[in-house]
């Protein structure tokens, strides 16, 4: 699965992306398996209230399942316009 | 309909005169200009980051929804990414609509949504470092109104 | 701010082009442009009568009122008068502020208010004869709204 | 005085503008001289809540008083915009 990481995530975990192979059942698991690797992704996964997540580039939520899925990515709240 | 995100400039004069041009019907465009601005007199530019393939997409989707909620004969979104200098144009948002109503409530409701649901992060650069600016509780809070 | 009436057309892109550029503070602009719909196919043109003088006058004292109610950094109207063909621009408004809420906001002041507070009347001239246009319900109700 | 009509009002008289001496104290009493005169003026005033009138260039009502006001002109609801 291609994990992506936009602005101040990004930054923190110091890569745009990478594939994680994972057997996390939703958005949540795989940020537990996220934040149990390393202190980078501990400290941006620290408060997920602050996060958003999308799933094959469309909005979703932490608690949604992670079948099937292509493209994870992981972002604070948007900024643009 | 249509969605361009790009890093190069764009000239909003040229856009409109192009924008809904002869489409039978259109009594009223609205033509909304996004401009960086500089309040502190410290910003070197505005750093624009957006999330290639998603970005379009969520613009289509938030551009469907417009048209499904008013009547709207033509849209356009322009939305540019990279670093912009104090002054320069970040966005642009048209509707073309018979009527005024419309083509103001569907080009505030595009702006509304942009805002806060297209892929779009702006980090500011000043002379003192670079800083992320935080979402605002007010933009969140316009989504409400529609 | 700016008032002209004319009978010449006007150039949307040339307008805003140079309109606030480089004002500081600037962060948003709108435009509004109204074009002459032809609903019912036989619309020969669209003429257009005002009072010259009180024209102006009653334009300024809008912008003045928009300029007073919100955060405004500079505001445009261009409205024309004479005969206008179906897709012929008759007007346009433009508004520059800091944020997108004010230019929005003033914007569709200014449009309610030239609607049915600026001495110009609309005449349908078809293959049939010449109408004169009754005003809206909708144009004056839109005035309590501010 | 200077009155002046727009729109169908001027078609109705069949005159842009013209002098007027009067004493009329106001709108309304003006009106009802103007009727007296013609039929076109009659037919043109029939209905005063369907028009609008201008003292010196400024939005008034049929009640204001005229004194000292250079211009009148009566015109129906503006269609602008």
């Amino acid at each position: 699965m291609n994990v992506m990481y936009f602005a101040w995530v990004r930054e923190r975990i110091g890569l745009p992306q990478e594939q994680v192979e994972t057997k996390a059942a939703t958005v949540a698991d795989l940020v537990a398996e996220l934040k149990a690797r390393e202190p980078r992704y501990a400290a941006a996964f620290a408060d997920t209230s602050a996060l958003r997540v999308a799933l094959d580039q469309e909005l979703s939520s932490f608690d949604a399942p992670l079948k099937g899925v292509r493209e994870v990515a992981f972002f604070p709240p948007m900024t643009g316009g | 309909m249509s969605v361009r995100v790009q890093s190069a400039p764009f000239d909003v004069g040229a856009e409109l005169q192009g924008f809904a041009q002869g489409l039978p019907g259109v009594g009223a465009q609205v033509s909304f200009t996004g401009i960086v601005r500089d309040d502190t007199g410290t910003l070197r530019h505005m750093l624009i980051e957006h999330y290639p393939g998603m970005t379009e997409k969520a613009i289509a989707a938030i551009e469907a929804e417009a048209v499904a909620r008013w009547h709207l004969l033509d849209s356009l979104v322009i939305h540019r990414y990279g670093p912009l200098k104090p002054a320069e144009q970040i966005m642009m948002v048209a509707t073309a609509a018979p009527h005024r109503a419309d083509a103001f409530a569907a080009a505030e409701f595009l702006m509304d949504y942009l805002k806060s649901r297209a892929p779009f992060w702006k980090q500011e650069v000043t002379d003192q470092g670079a800083e992320w600016v935080a979402a605002r509780d007010a933009d969140e809070d316009a989504l409400r109104r529609w």
